[in-house]
C-alpha cells in the first residue's frame, strides 16, 4: 500500500481539529492555547509540504518555511503579551481573562 | 542565476518610504531613547504623509512587482491613500494622547509605521503568500500596539485576546490557503482565478471558507468579530482608533481583491457567505450596540455593523459594488477618526472618561465639540445629508442592482435599529442636562474634529470627488 | 431672475450663518438672533413671492429650472417647481416667520441653536419641494429629520425623548424602503431626474413594489393609519413652532410624495392599490376622529384631527379624478394653514399656563375675546365650514372620491360629522363656560406680537375659503397633465359612465 | 518495497497522540514536552515527504527555540496544575458534535482527491518532488528561489521578525521602580559640591 | 339692488363684529338694524318687482368661487320668485327681530356681538336663499348653522347653552352629511352643481340608476333622498329634531328669527327650490310626505305637555315644519311655501310675544309659574292671542289659509302615503289648537302663580334656562315691555292676521302660475284638485281646531285640576310625552355613549395597546431584548469567542456540503 496525499491531508486535518478544539475546550491557561495555535500551524505546514511534495512544486515548501518563521515571531510576541498580562493580573487562567465583556 | 527583476522604485515607493522610515526611526529611537520621542513621532507622522503623497502621485495604471506578488492599481492606490490618511490621523491622535498618558514610548510610532506597511502590503498583495505576509506584519504590530499600555490590565487583556484569536484566525486562513494552493497548484490570484474558472471543486470552496474566516476576522465580521468589542475597549484609545480606521480598511481591500480577483468567477458561491456575514454583522452591530454605555465599545459594535454594510456592496460582486465598498471605507475612515477624536477629547480633570453618560450637557459646555460629534453620529447612522448616507447609498444601490433586494431591506432595517444608539449619543449631549466639562481641546483634536465635521457635511453635500475616485479605482479590479 | 430657487435654499443658511456669528448670550444678543431669524424668513418669503410671480400656472411643465452637476452624470442637482410644488414652497416660507414669532418669548433657552435649527429646517423643507432629482429629494426629505429631532428633543415637553426617538426612528424606518426603491429606479431607468422619470414607464410588476416602497415612506410621513402613532406624541412634545412645522409642512411631504412620485410614476400600481389607500383612509378618518374625541390634551386632539384630515387627502389623491387630486392638494395647503394656526393657538395659552390639558381651561373668552375669535375661525376651518379654506379641500376630495367609490366617500363624509364634534367640543371646553379656575383669572389677551401671527392667518383662512382659485388654479394644469399622461382619468365628467340610462 | 507507509503510520500516530496530550495534559510542562514530541514527529513526516530542509528547520527553530521558549515561560510564570472546570463537561457534547462533524468534513475533502485521482488537472505522482530531487537537493531547491523569485516574501518575513523583536522588547523590557541600578556616568559626574551639603543647625532645637 | 339686499347684513356683521368695541353697543344696534331695515325695504321692492310685476328671474354673477376639472362653482345670486319670497320673509323677520332685540337685550353687555351674529345669520340665510348652485346653497346652509350655533351658545357661561349649541351643530351636520352626499351625487350624475343645468337635465337623468353602497338606486331618487336628509336636519324633522327644543337656550329673539321663522325653514326652501328634481323622484316625495306628517303629529304630541313656554312653541315649530313638508311632499310646493311664509309671521310673533312675557316675568319660562298675566301685560297678551289664532288656523288668519290648504293637499295628493299624511296633519291640527290655547290659558288666564312662587328659585322642572345675567330685580309686578319690543310685535301681528288673506291668491290662487314663473314646480292641476276636496275634508282643520280649543278651555280654564289628574292616571303616556318620546335618551344610549366608548377604546386599546404595543413600543422592546441577548453572547471568555469562530467556519462548510458545492 502506498501513502497518498490523502493520508497526509487527513493527518493534518486531525491535527488542525485537535488544535482548534484545544483552544476552546481548554479551561486551563493561556499558554496551552498558544500551543494549540502552534499545532494548527503545524497542521497547515503538513498540508503545504504534502501538497508541495505531491505536486512537485517547491512553492509550498517556501510557504511553509515562511509560516514557520512567522509562527516563531508570533510565538515570541504572544508570549511577551502573556508575560505582560501575567504581570498585571498575576494569573493566566483562561477563566480570568474576562475583565471586559458584554 | 537570474536575479529577480527588481521593480521600478516608483511602484513600491510608499512601501519603501514606510519601511525605510521605520528603520531609520527605530535606530534614532534606540540610540536616543525617550528623548527623541517627539522627533520620532513627528517624523513618523511625516513618513505616513509622505507615503500617502507618494501613493497619490503614482501613475494611474496597473503595475506589478516581484513576479506578480505585488500589484499597484487604482484600487490599491485608493485604499492605500485612505489607509495612510487614517494611519496619519490616528497617529496624530496617539501623539497627542501620549503627552497625557503612561505609554510614552517611541516604539508606538514605529509599530504604527510597520503595521501600516503591513497594511499596504495587504492591499497590494496579489498572491496568498504576500497576503499572509502583509497580514502578519500588520497583525503582529497590532497585537503589540493593543497591549502597549502595558501597565494597564485592560490593555494587556485586550492584547491577549486579540493575539490568541488572531493567531487562531491566521491559522484558519493558512489552512484555507494551503487547501487552495493544494487544489489549484498556485498561490497567485490570477492563477486561482483560472483554476476557479475551470471549475472550483469542493476543496477550493473549503479553502475559500477558511480563507474567508481569516479575513472576516480581520475586518471583524460576524461570527469572527468576538474580539472586537473587548479589544476596542481595552486598547488605548488612539490604538483603537487605529484599529478601526486603518486595519479594517486594508483588510477590506484584501478581502475584496481576493474575492473579486481570485474568486471572481465563482461569485455565486462566495456571495452566500458574504451575504450571511454581512447580515449577521449588520444585525449584531446594531443590536448589541444598543446595550452599550462605553463609547469605545459602542464604536466597536458600530464598526462591526459598518463592516456588514460595506460587505453588502461586496456581496453584489459587481464593479458598482466594489465602488460602493471603496466609497464606504473612505467615508467610514473619516467618520471613525472623527469619532475617536471625540472620545479622546472626553478628558476631564481626573483623566479620560468614555461612557456615553459623561457626554450629558456637552452641547451647552462645548457646542462645537457636540456639534461635530452629532454630525458624526448622524453620519454613522447614514442620515442624509451627511457623508454616511452616500456610503450606504452606493453599497445598497449596487446590491439592489445585483438583485439582492432582501439583503438591502434587511440592511436598512438594521441601520434603523442602529440609528437608535447613535441617536442616544445625540440625546445625551443635547437633551440631557449634565455637568459635562471636559478639558479644553488640544490643537490636534480641534483640527481633527473640525476636519471630520467638515468632511461629514462636505462629503454629504458634494460626494462627487470620492465617488469619482472610487469609481476609477473599482474599475481597475475588473 | 435666475436662481430664485437656489436662492430660497441658500437664504436660510446665510441667516443661520449670521446667527452663528452673533457673539454673546446676553439679552441684546438673543434679541439680535431673533431678529436675524425673523428677517431671514421674511426675506425668504419675499423671494418665494418672486418665484410665484415668475411662475406661469397655466404651464404644467417644471419651471424656474436650475441644474448643476452634482454626484454623477445621472444624479444631478436639479431644481424646479410646478403647480404642485410651488404652493408648498410658499406655504413653507409663509409659515416660517410665524414660527419664529411664535418662539419669540417662549424659547429662552439655547435661542441660537433653536433659530439655526429652524432655518436649516426651512432650507431642507423647501428643498423637498423644489428638488427635481430623486436623490436630492431624498436628501432633503430625510435631512429634515435631524433638525426636527433636535427641536423636539431639546425644546420639547415632558416626554420629549420618547417622542423625538419615536418620530425619528419611525420616519427613518418608513423611508428605508423608499431609499431602496429610489436605488432600483436609478439603476433601472439610469437616471434620477424626476422629469425624465415621469416619462419613464416601469414594468407593471416593478411598479408594484416600487409603489409599495414609496407608500411605506409616505404613509408614515402622512401619517396614515395605522402608522400614525408617532404624530400625536411628536406634536404634543414639540414646542409650538415645531408642531406648526410638523403639521403644516412635514406632514405634507407625504402627500406631496404621492402626487409627485406614486401617482405619475407608478400609475398602474396606483390604480391597483387604490382600494388599499381607500381602506386606510377611511379607517384613518373615522378611527382617528373618534380617538380625537377622547383626548384630554389639546395638542393631541389636534394631532389626531390632522391624521383624519390627511386621510381625506390620501383618499382624494387616489380617487384619480381632477376634483379629488386638486381637492387633496388644496386640503394639504389649507390644513397647513389651519392646523398650524391651531397649534399656534394652543401655544398662546400654553405659554401662559404651561399646561395642555383641556380640563385645565374653560371660559377663556372672558379674558381673551380676540383669542377666542381667532380660535373660532380656525376651529371652523378645521371643521370644514364653507367659506373657510377647510371646506374647499374637503369638499373637492370627497366629490372626487364619490365619483369613484361611493362607499369610501360615504364613510369619508362621516368624518365631517365627527370633526365637528371634537373640534367644537375642544372649543367649548377651552373658550366657553364660566371662568372659574383661579389660574386663568389673570390671563391676558393676545399680545401685539401674537396678533401679528394670528391676523394674517385668519385673513388667509377666510380669503382662500372665498377665493380658493388663487391656489387651486395652480393645481389644474399639472393635474390635467397627470391625468392625461397616466391615462387613468375617468374621462370627462360629462361622459360619466356611472349613469346607466 | 519500502516501509515508508509503516513509518508514516508510526510518526502520524505519535504526532496525533502527542498533539492530543498537549490538549489533555494536566501539567503544563508535560504539555510543552508533548508539543516538542509532536514537532519532532512532524519533522519526521516532512522527511518522508523529502522536505529535508523544512524538517531540519522544524527541529531547529521549533523544537530548539519556540518550544523551549514556551517551556521557559511556563516555568517563569509558575503556572499551576489546573483542574478541569465544570464548563468543560458542559460544553463537551456540543463541542464534540461540532468537532466530529468538522473533522469528517475536512477528511471528506481530503479524500475527494483520492476518488478523483487528481487535483485540478495535475496528475498525482507520489513523491513527485523526489524526482525533481535527483538533480538538486531540497535545500538547494529552496535556496534557489527563496532569495530570487521569492525575495519579496523573504524581505517581508524579515520585517515581521523585526516587528516581533520590537514588540517583545517594548512589552517586556521594563525598568522596575525601586530597583537600584548603577549609573556610572552619574557617579563620575558627582562632585563634592553636589554631594555634601552644609547646614546650619538651629541652636537648641535639634535637627 | 340684490347685492345690496344680500350684503348689507354682511356689512352690518363686519361693522358690529369688527368695530363693535370701538363704536359701542348702541352704534352697533343702530347700524345693523338700519341695514336690515334697508334690506327689508329693498326685499319688498324686489318681491313686488319679481313676483307681482313679473320682471323675470335673473342671476347676478359676483365671482367664480372655485373651478376644478369639470366642477365649476360660482358666487352668484339667483333671483326668482321663490327667492324673493324668502328674501321678504328673512329680511322682514330679521329686521323686526333686530329692532326687538334692541329692547330685549338692552341689559346684555355683549350686544355688539349679538347684533353681529344676527346680521351674520341673516347674511348666511340670504346666501342660502339666493344660491344659484348647490355648493353656494351649502355655504349658506352651513353659515346659518354656524350662526345658529353661535347664537344658541350666545350665553357661553351656561353649560346648557353650550351643550345645546354643539348639539344643534352636530345634529345639523348629520343632516349635512346627507346634503353633502347629495351634492356629490348630483355632481356625479349631472356633471354640474348649477341649478339651471340640473333642472334642465333632470328628466333625462331620472331614467338612470346609480350604484351606491352596494345597491343600484334610481339615480334622482337617491339624490333627492340624500338632499332631503339635509333638509330634515336643518328643519328639525322627525329623528333629527332633537336639537330644536334645546336650541331654545338661546336668547328669545334668536328663537324667533332662526328657530322659527327662517333657518329651520331652509329645509323646506331647499326642497321647494329643488322641486324640479323632486318631481322626478316620486319615492323621495313620499318620503318627504311621510316624514313631514310624522313630524307634524309627533311634535304636536310632545307640545301638549311641555311646561317651558319656549319649548311649547319650539315643538309647535317642529310640527308646523312637518306641515310644510307635507305640503311639499304632496306635490303642492307653492302651498308648502305659503305656509312657510305665513308661519314666519305668526311664529315669530309668538316667540317674540313669549319673549315679552319672559321679560315681563323676569326671565321665568315655566308656564306653571305664570298665569293671570292678562292684566299686567295686556298688549303682549293680545299679540299672543293673535299669534295663537293664526297658528291654530282661526278663520281668515294667516294659518287658516295655509294650514288648511296643506291638510287638503295631503288629502288630494296622489303620492303614496298621502292618506297617512292627511290623518296625521288633521289630528295634529287638533293637538295644535290644544297646546296653543293651553299656552295662552296657562300664561294669561287663571290665577297668578308668579306671586306665590318664590321668584327665581323655581327651576325645578324647567330646564336650566333662567337667564341669570339678568338678575337683580326683586319679585315685582310683571310689566309691559318697552315700545321698541312692542312695535315689532304689532307689525308681525298684522302679518299674522293679514298675510294669508292677502297673499293666498298669488301663492296658489289664480295668479300663482305667473307669480311663481318657474321659481318652483307649480302644478296647476294639483292645486285645483286641492280646491275641490270634500266638505268634511275642507273643514277638517277647522273642526279639529274648534275641538282642540274647546278641550284646552275645558282643561285649563274650566277645570284646571284635570290635567294633573289625567297625567296621574296615565303616567306612562305622560312621561313618554314629557320626555319627548325618550329620543334624547335613546340617542344617548344608542349613539353618543357607544361613540364615546368606542373613541376611548380606539385610543387606549387601539392606538395604545395594539398599534403602539405591537408597533413602535413593542418593536423597540423586542429590539432591546435582542440587544440584551446579543450582549450576553459577548461573554468575555476566549473559548466562547473561539467557539463562535469555529461554529462559523463549520457552519459554512456544512452549508456548502449540504447545498452541494460545485
Amino acid at each position: 500500500m502506498t501513502i497518498g496525499l490523502t493520508h497526509y491531508l487527513t493527518v493534518a486535518a486531525i491535527l488542525f481539529t485537535l488544535g482548534v478544539f484545544g483552544i476552546f475546550l481548554n479551561r486551563k491557561n493561556i499558554i496551552l492555547i498558544m500551543m494549540c495555535v502552534e499545532l494548527i500551524l503545524l497542521a497547515v505546514n503538513i498540508n503545504l509540504v504534502a501538497f508541495s511534495a505531491f505536486r512537485g512544486d517547491i512553492l509550498g515548501q517556501v510557504y511553509a518555511l515562511l509560516i514557520l518563521t512567522v509562527a516563531a515571531a508570533e510565538a515570541a510576541i504572544g508570549l511577551a503579551i502573556l508575560v505582560v498580562y501575567y504581570r498585571n493580573r498575576g494569573t493566566i487562567a483562561v477563566e480570568d481573562v474576562n475583565m471586559m465583556r458584554g | 542565476m537570474t536575479t529577480a527583476a527588481l521593480p521600478s522604485i516608483v511602484t513600491i515607493l510608499p512601501e519603501i518610504v514606510l519601511a525605510g522610515g521605520a528603520l531609520v526611526l527605530i535606530l534614532i529611537g534606540a540610540f536616543q531613547g525617550l528623548r527623541s520621542i517627539n522627533l520620532v513621532n513627528g517624523a513618523a507622522f511625516a513618513v505616513l504623509v509622505v507615503a500617502a503623497l507618494a501613493t497619490v502621485f503614482q501613475a494611474s495604471q496597473t503595475q506589478m512587482a516581484f513576479n506578480g506578488s505585488f500589484v499597484v492599481d487604482d484600487f490599491a492606490r485608493f485604499m492605500k491613500v485612505v489607509t495612510l490618511l487614517g494611519a496619519a490621523a490616528t497617529l496624530a491622535l496617539a501623539i497627542d494622547e501620549m503627552s497625557q498618558e503612561r505609554y510614552k514610548q517611541f516604539e508606538l510610532a514605529i509599530l504604527v509605521l510597520l503595521s501600516s506597511l503591513g497594511m499596504l502590503l495587504m492591499i497590494s498583495a496579489n498572491d496568498l503568500i504576500a497576503l499572509y505576509i502583509g497580514l502578519e506584519l500588520s497583525s503582529l504590530a497590532l497585537y503589540v500596539l493593543a497591549a502597549i499600555d502595558r501597565h494597564n490590565a485592560k490593555a494587556s487583556e485586550a492584547g491577549l485576546k486579540y493575539f490568541v484569536l488572531g493567531a487562531l484566525s491566521s491559522g484558519m486562513l493558512l489552512y484555507g490557503a494551503s487547501l487552495i494552493y493544494g487544489f489549484t497548484g498556485t498561490v497567485s490570484f490570477a492563477g486561482i482565478a483560472t483554476a476557479v474558472k475551470a471549475g472550483a471543486g469542493p476543496g477550493l470552496m473549503f479553502g475559500l471558507v477558511f480563507l474567508m474566516a481569516g479575513l472576516a476576522f480581520k475586518i471583524s465580521a460576524v461570527p469572527f468579530h468576538m474580539w472586537t468589542p473587548d479589544v476596542y475597549e481595552g486598547a488605548p484609545t488612539p490604538v483603537t482608533a487605529y484599529f478601526a480606521a486603518t486595519n479594517k480598511i486594508a483588510a477590506m481591500a484584501l478581502t475584496t481583491r481576493v474575492l473579486i480577483q481570485a474568486f471572481g468567477p465563482d461569485v455565486s458561491e462566495w456571495r452566500q457567505i458574504v451575504v450571511f456575514i454581512s447580515i449577521a454583522s449588520m444585525a449584531l452591530g446594531s443590536f448589541a450596540a444598543i446595550g452599550q454605555r462605553n463609547l469605545k465599545r459602542l464604536m466597536a459594535y458600530s464598526s462591526i455593523g459598518h463592516v456588514g454594510f460595506a460587505l453588502v456592496g461586496l456581496a453584489a460582486g459587481t464593479q458598482d459594488g466594489v465602488n460602493g465598498v471603496l466609497v464606504y471605507m473612505a467615508i467610514y475612515m473619516a467618520m471613525t477618526v472623527g469619532s475617536f477624536a471625540c472620545i479622546l477629547a472626553m478628558r476631564t480633570k481626573d483623566g479620560p472618561v468614555e461612557t456615553i453618560d459623561d457626554l450629558a450637557g456637552l452641547s451647552r459646555s462645548q457646542p462645537f465639540f457636540a456639534f461635530v460629534l452629532m454630525s458624526l453620529m448622524f453620519s454613522l447612522a447614514g442620515v442624509p445629508p451627511l457623508a454616511g448616507f452616500w456610503a450606504k447609498w452606493y453599497v445598497f444601490s449596487a446590491a439592489v442592482d445585483a438583485g439582492l433586494v432582501p439583503l438591502a431591506v434587511i440592511g436598512f432595517l438594521t441601520s434603523v435599529v442602529g440609528a437608535f444608539y447613535y441617536l442616544r449619543v445625540v440625546k445625551v449631549m443635547y437633551f440631557d442636562d449634565g455637568p459635562a466639562r471636559f478639558m479644553p481641546l488640544s490643537g490636534v483634536l480641534k483640527a481633527l474634529l473640525a476636519l471630520s465635521g467638515v468632511a461629514m457635511v462636505l462629503f454629504g453635500l458634494v460626494p462627487s470627488p470620492i465617488v469619482a475616485a472610487a469609481a476609477a479605482a473599482a474599475k481597475s479590479l475588473f | 431672475m435666475p436662481g430664485v430657487l437656489s436662492g430660497l435654499l441658500i437664504l436660510p443658511l446665510i441667516g443661520s450663518a449670521l446667527i452663528l456669528f452673533v457673539r454673546g448670550e446676553d439679552e441684546a444678543a438673543l434679541s439680535n438672533i431673533r431678529y436675524i431669524a425673523l428677517l431671514t424668513t421674511l426675506v425668504t418669503f419675499l423671494l418665494s413671492l418672486v418665484a410665484w410671480w415668475q411662475f406661469d400656472p397655466a404651464n404644467s411643465a417644471f419651471q424656474l429650472v436650475e441644474q448643476a452637476s452634482w454626484v454623477s452624470s445621472s444624479i444631478t442637482f436639479k431644481l424646479g417647481v410646478d403647480g404642485y410644488s410651488l404652493p408648498f414652497v410658499l406655504l413653507t416660507t409663509f409659515l416660517m416667520p410665524f414660527c419664529i414669532l411664535a418662539s419669540w418669548s417662549p424659547i429662552q433657552r439655547r435661542v441660537r441653536e433653536y433659530m439655526i435649527a429652524f432655518l436649516i429646517l426651512e432650507t431642507l423643507m423647501i428643498g423637498v419641494f423644489v428638488s427635481l432629482d430623486l436623490v436630492l429629494f431624498y436628501l432633503f426629505f430625510e435631512g429634515g429629520l435631524i433638525p426636527m429631532f433636535l427641536i423636539i428633543g431639546v425644546w420639547g415637553g415632558e416626554r420629549r425623548i420618547y417622542a423625538s426617538f419615536k418620530f425619528f426612528l419611525y420616519t427613518l424606518l418608513g423611508s428605508v424602503l423608499l431609499l431602496i426603491a429610489v436605488m432600483a429606479m436609478w439603476k433601472t431607468a439610469g437616471t434620477t431626474d424626476i422629469a425624465s422619470l415621469l416619462t419613464y414607464r416601469f414594468a407593471p410588476a416593478m411598479q408594484k413594489w416600487l409603489w409599495l416602497a414609496f407608500f411605506a415612506s409616505f404613509a408614515v410621513k402622512m401619517p396614515m393609519w395605522p402608522v400614525h402613532t408617532w404624530l400625536p406624541d411628536a406634536h404634543v412634545e414639540a414646542p409650538t413652532a415645531g408642531s406648526v412645522i410638523l403639521a403644516g409642512i412635514l406632514l405634507k411631504m407625504g402627500g406631496y410624495g404621492f402626487i409627485r412620485f406614486s401617482l405619475p410614476m407608478f400609475p398602474d400600481a396606483s390604480h391597483d392599490f387604490a382600494p388599499l389607500i381607500y381602506a386606510l383612509s377611511v379607517i384613518a378618518i373615522i378611527y382617528t376622529s373618534l380617538v380625537a374625541l377622547a383626548q384630554e390634551d389639546m395638542k393631541k386632539l389636534i394631532a389626531y384631527s390632522s391624521v383624519a384630515h390627511m386621510g381625506l387627502v390620501t383618499m382624494g389623491l387616489f380617487s384619480m379624478t381632477a376634483q379629488g387630486i386638486e381637492g387633496a392638494m388644496f386640503q394639504m395647503v389649507s390644513h397647513g394653514l389651519v392646523s398650524g394656526a391651531l397649534f399656534l393657538c394652543v401655544g398662546v395659552v400654553y405659554d401662559r399656563t404651561h399646561t395642555r390639558q383641556i380640563a385645565a381651561y374653560g371660559g377663556l373668552v372672558h379674558r381673551m375675546p380676540l383669542y377666542a375669535a381667532a380660535f373660532m375661525v380656525f376651529t371652523l376651518a378645521n371643521i370644514g365650514l364653507p367659506g373657510t379654506t377647510g371646506f374647499i379641500g374637503e369638499f373637492l376630495s370627497l366629490v372626487g372620491t364619490f365619483r369613484v367609490n361611493s362607499w369610501v366617500a360615504f364613510f369619508g363624509t362621516f368624518g365631517v360629522i365627527l370633526s365637528a364634534a371634537y373640534a367644537l367640543w375642544l372649543y367649548r371646553k377651552i373658550i366657553f363656560g364660566k371662568l372659574v379656575k383661579p389660574e386663568l383669572m389673570n390671563m391676558l389677551d393676545l399680545t401685539p406680537r401674537e396678533m401679528c401671527v394670528m391676523a394674517p392667518l385668519v385673513a388667509l383662512v377666510i380669503f382662500y375659503g372665498v377665493r380658493p382659485g388663487v391656489i387651486l388654479d395652480a393645481f389644474s394644469a399639472p393635474t390635467e397633465a397627470l391625468l392625461k399622461s397616466t391615462g387613468l382619468a375617468l374621462g370627462a365628467v360629462e361622459a360619466a359612465t356611472l349613469v346607466v340610462p | 518495497m519500502d516501509f515508508s507507509f509503516a513509518f508514516f503510520y508510526l510518526f502520524a500516530a505519535v504526532l496525533l497522540g502527542s498533539a492530543f496530550m498537549v490538549v489533555a495534559a494536566r501539567n503544563p510542562v508535560h504539555a510543552v514536552l508533548f508539543l516538542i514530541l509532536a514537532f519532532v514527529n512532524a519533522a519526521a513526516l516532512f522527511l518522508l515527504l523529502s522536505a529535508e530542509f523544512l524538517a531540519m528547520i522544524l527541529i531547529v527553530v521549533y523544537v530548539g527555540a519556540v518550544a523551549v521558549l514556551f517551556l521557559f515561560v511556563v516555568m517563569m510564570l509558575d503556572v499551576d496544575f489546573a483542574e478541569l472546570k465544570q464548563g468543560f463537561l458542559q460544553y463537551l457534547p456540543i463541542g464534540a458534535l461540532i468537532g466530529v462533524l468538522f473533522l469528517i468534513e475536512l477528511i471528506a475533502v481530503a479524500s475527494i482527491i483520492v476518488t478523483k485521482g487528481k487535483i485540478a488537472g495535475t496528475p498525482l505522482a507520489v513523491n513527485a518532488v523526489a524526482q525533481g530531487a535527483r538533480n538538486i537537493s531540497n535545500v538547494k531547491a529552496i535556496g534557489d528561489v527563496l532569495y530570487t523569485t521569492y525575495v519579496y516574501y523573504f524581505e517581508g518575513a524579515g520585517l515581521i521578525l523585526l516587528v516581533a523583536m520590537i514588540g517583545a522588547i517594548v512589552l517586556t523590557l521594563h525598568r522596575r521602580e525601586g530597583v537600584k541600578r548603577q549609573n556610572i556616568s552619574a557617579q563620575n559626574a558627582r562632585t563634592k559640591l553636589a554631594a555634601v551639603e552644609l547646614r546650619k543647625v538651629p541652636f537648641r532645637q535639634g535637627v | 339692488m340684490y347685492s345690496a339686499i344680500v350684503f348689507l347684513p354682511l356689512f352690518g356683521f363686519l361693522i358690529a363684529g369688527g368695530l363693535g368695541r370701538v363704536i359701542g353697543a348702541r352704534a352697533c344696534e343702530i347700524v345693523t338694524t338700519a341695514f336690515l331695515m334697508l334690506a327689508m325695504v329693498l326685499s319688498w321692492i324686489a318681491f313686488f318687482q319679481v313676483g307681482i310685476a313679473h320682471q323675470g328671474a335673473e342671476t347676478v354673477d359676483i365671482a367664480p368661487w372655485f373651478i376644478s376639472g369639470g366642477l365649476r362653482v360660482e358666487w352668484a345670486l339667483r333671483i326668482d320668485t321663490l327667492t324673493v319670497v324668502m328674501l321678504v320673509v328673512v329680511n322682514t323677520v330679521s329686521a323686526l327681530v333686530h329692532l326687538y332685540s334692541i329692547g330685549y337685550m338692552a341689559e346684555d353687555p355683549s350686544r355688539p356681538r349679538f347684533f353681529a351674529y344676527l346680521s351674520l345669520f341673516t347674511f348666511a340665510m340670504l346666501m342660502l336663499v339666493t344660491a344659484d348652485n348647490l355648493v353656494q346653497m351649502f355655504f349658506g346652509w352651513e353659515g346659518v348653522g354656524l350662526a345658529s350655533y353661535l347664537l344658541i351658545g350666545f350665553w357661553y357661561d351656561r353649560p346648557a347653552a353650550n351643550a345645546a349649541a354643539i348639539k344643534a351643530f352636530i345634529v345639523n351636520r348629520i343632516g349635512d352629511f346627507g346634503f353633502a352626499l347629495g351634492i356629490f351625487l348630483v355632481f356625479t350624475l349631472f356633471g354640474t352643481v348649477a341649478l339651471n343645468d340640473i333642472f334642465a337635465r333632470a328628466p333625462e337623468v331620472a331614467k338612470g340608476t346609480f350604484h351606491f353602497l352596494g345597491y343600484d338606486w334610481p339615480a334622482v331618487t337617491l339624490a333627492c333622498l340624500l338632499l332631503f336628509m339635509g333638509a330634515m336636519g336643518k328643519s328639525a324633522q322627525f329623528l333629527l329634531h332633537t336639537w330644536l327644543p334645546d336650541a331654545m337656550e338661546g336668547p328669545t329673539p334668536v328663537s324667533a328669527l332662526i328657530h322659527a321663522a327662517t333657518m329651520v325653514t331652509a329645509g323646506v326652501f331647499m326642497v321647494a327650490r329643488l322641486s324640479p328634481l323632486f318631481e322626478q323622484a316620486p319615492f323621495a316625495q313620499t318620503a318627504v310626505l311621510v316624514i313631514g306628517a310624522t313630524t307634524a303629529f309627533f311634535a304636536a304630541t310632545i307640545g301638549l305637555v311641555q311646561n317651558d313656554i319656549k319649548r311649547v312653541i319650539a315643538y309647535s315649530t317642529c310640527s308646523q315644519l312637518g306641515y310644510m313638508f307635507v305640503g311639499l311632499g304632496a306635490g303642492t310646493y307653492s302651498i308648502g311655501i305659503f305656509h312657510l311664509f305665513t308661519h314666519a309671521f305668526f311664529k315669530a310673533l309668538l316667540f317674540l310675544g313669549a319673549g315679552s312675557v319672559i321679560t315681563a316675568m323676569h326671565h321665568e319660562q315655566d308656564m306653571r309659574k305664570m298665569g293671570g298675566l292678562w292684566k299686567s301685560i295686556p298688549f303682549t297678551g293680545a299679540m299672543m292671542v293673535i299669534g295663537t289664532l293664526a297658528l291654530t288656523g282661526f278663520p281668515f288668519t294667516a294659518g287658516f289659509y295655509s294650514k288648511d290648504a296643506i291638510i287638503e293637499a295631503a288629502y288630494a295628493s296622489d303620492r303614496a302615503g298621502h292618506v297617512f299624511a292627511f290623518l296625521c296633519t288633521a289630528f295634529a291640527a287638533l293637538l295644535t289648537a290644544f297646546y296653543s290655547w293651553r299656552l295662552v290659558f296657562m300664561t294669561f288666564a287663571g290665577t297668578p302663580h308668579w306671586a306665590e312662587a318664590e321668584a327665581h328659585a323655581g327651576t325645578a322642572v324647567a330646564p336650566a334656562s333662567a337667564e341669570e345675567e339678568h338678575h337683580g330685580h326683586g319679585p315685582v309686578e310683571p310689566h309691559e315691555s318697552p315700545l321698541v319690543m312692542l312695535v315689532p310685535l304689532a307689525l308681525l301681528a298684522v302679518g299674522a292676521l293679514a298675510a294669508g288673506l292677502l297673499f293666498k291668491g298669488v301663492f296658489f290662487g289664480g295668479a300663482a302660475e305667473s307669480f311663481w314663473n318657474g321659481g318652483l314646480v307649480f302644478e296647476e292641476a294639483l292645486v285645483k284638485k286641492v280646491e275641490d276636496v270634500p266638505f268634511l275634508v275642507e273643514h277638517a282643520a277647522l273642526i279639529m281646531m274648534v275641538i282642540g280649543s274647546a278641550l284646552a278651555y275645558w282643561f285649563y280654564v274650566v277645570n284646571p285640576s284635570l290635567p294633573a289628574r289625567l297625567a296621574a292616571a296615565n303616567p306612562i303616556l305622560y312621561r313618554f310625552l314629557l320626555n319627548k318620546w325618550y329620543f334624547d335618551e335613546i340617542y344617548d344610549f344608542l349613539i353618543v355613549r357607544p361613540t364615546l366608548a368606542l373613541a376611548r377604546f380606539f385610543w387606549k386599546e387601539g392606538d395604545g395597546r395594539l398599534i403602539d404595543g405591537f408597533g413602535p413600543d413593542g418593536v423597540s422592546a423586542r429590539v432591546i431584548d435582542v440587544a440584551r441577548g446579543a450582549v450576553r453572547l459577548q461573554s468575555g471568555y476566549l473559548y466562547h469567542y473561539a467557539f463562535a469562530m469555529l461554529i462559523g467556519v463549520a457552519g459554512f462548510i456544512t452549508y456548502f456540503i449540504i447545498m452541494g458545492a460545485p
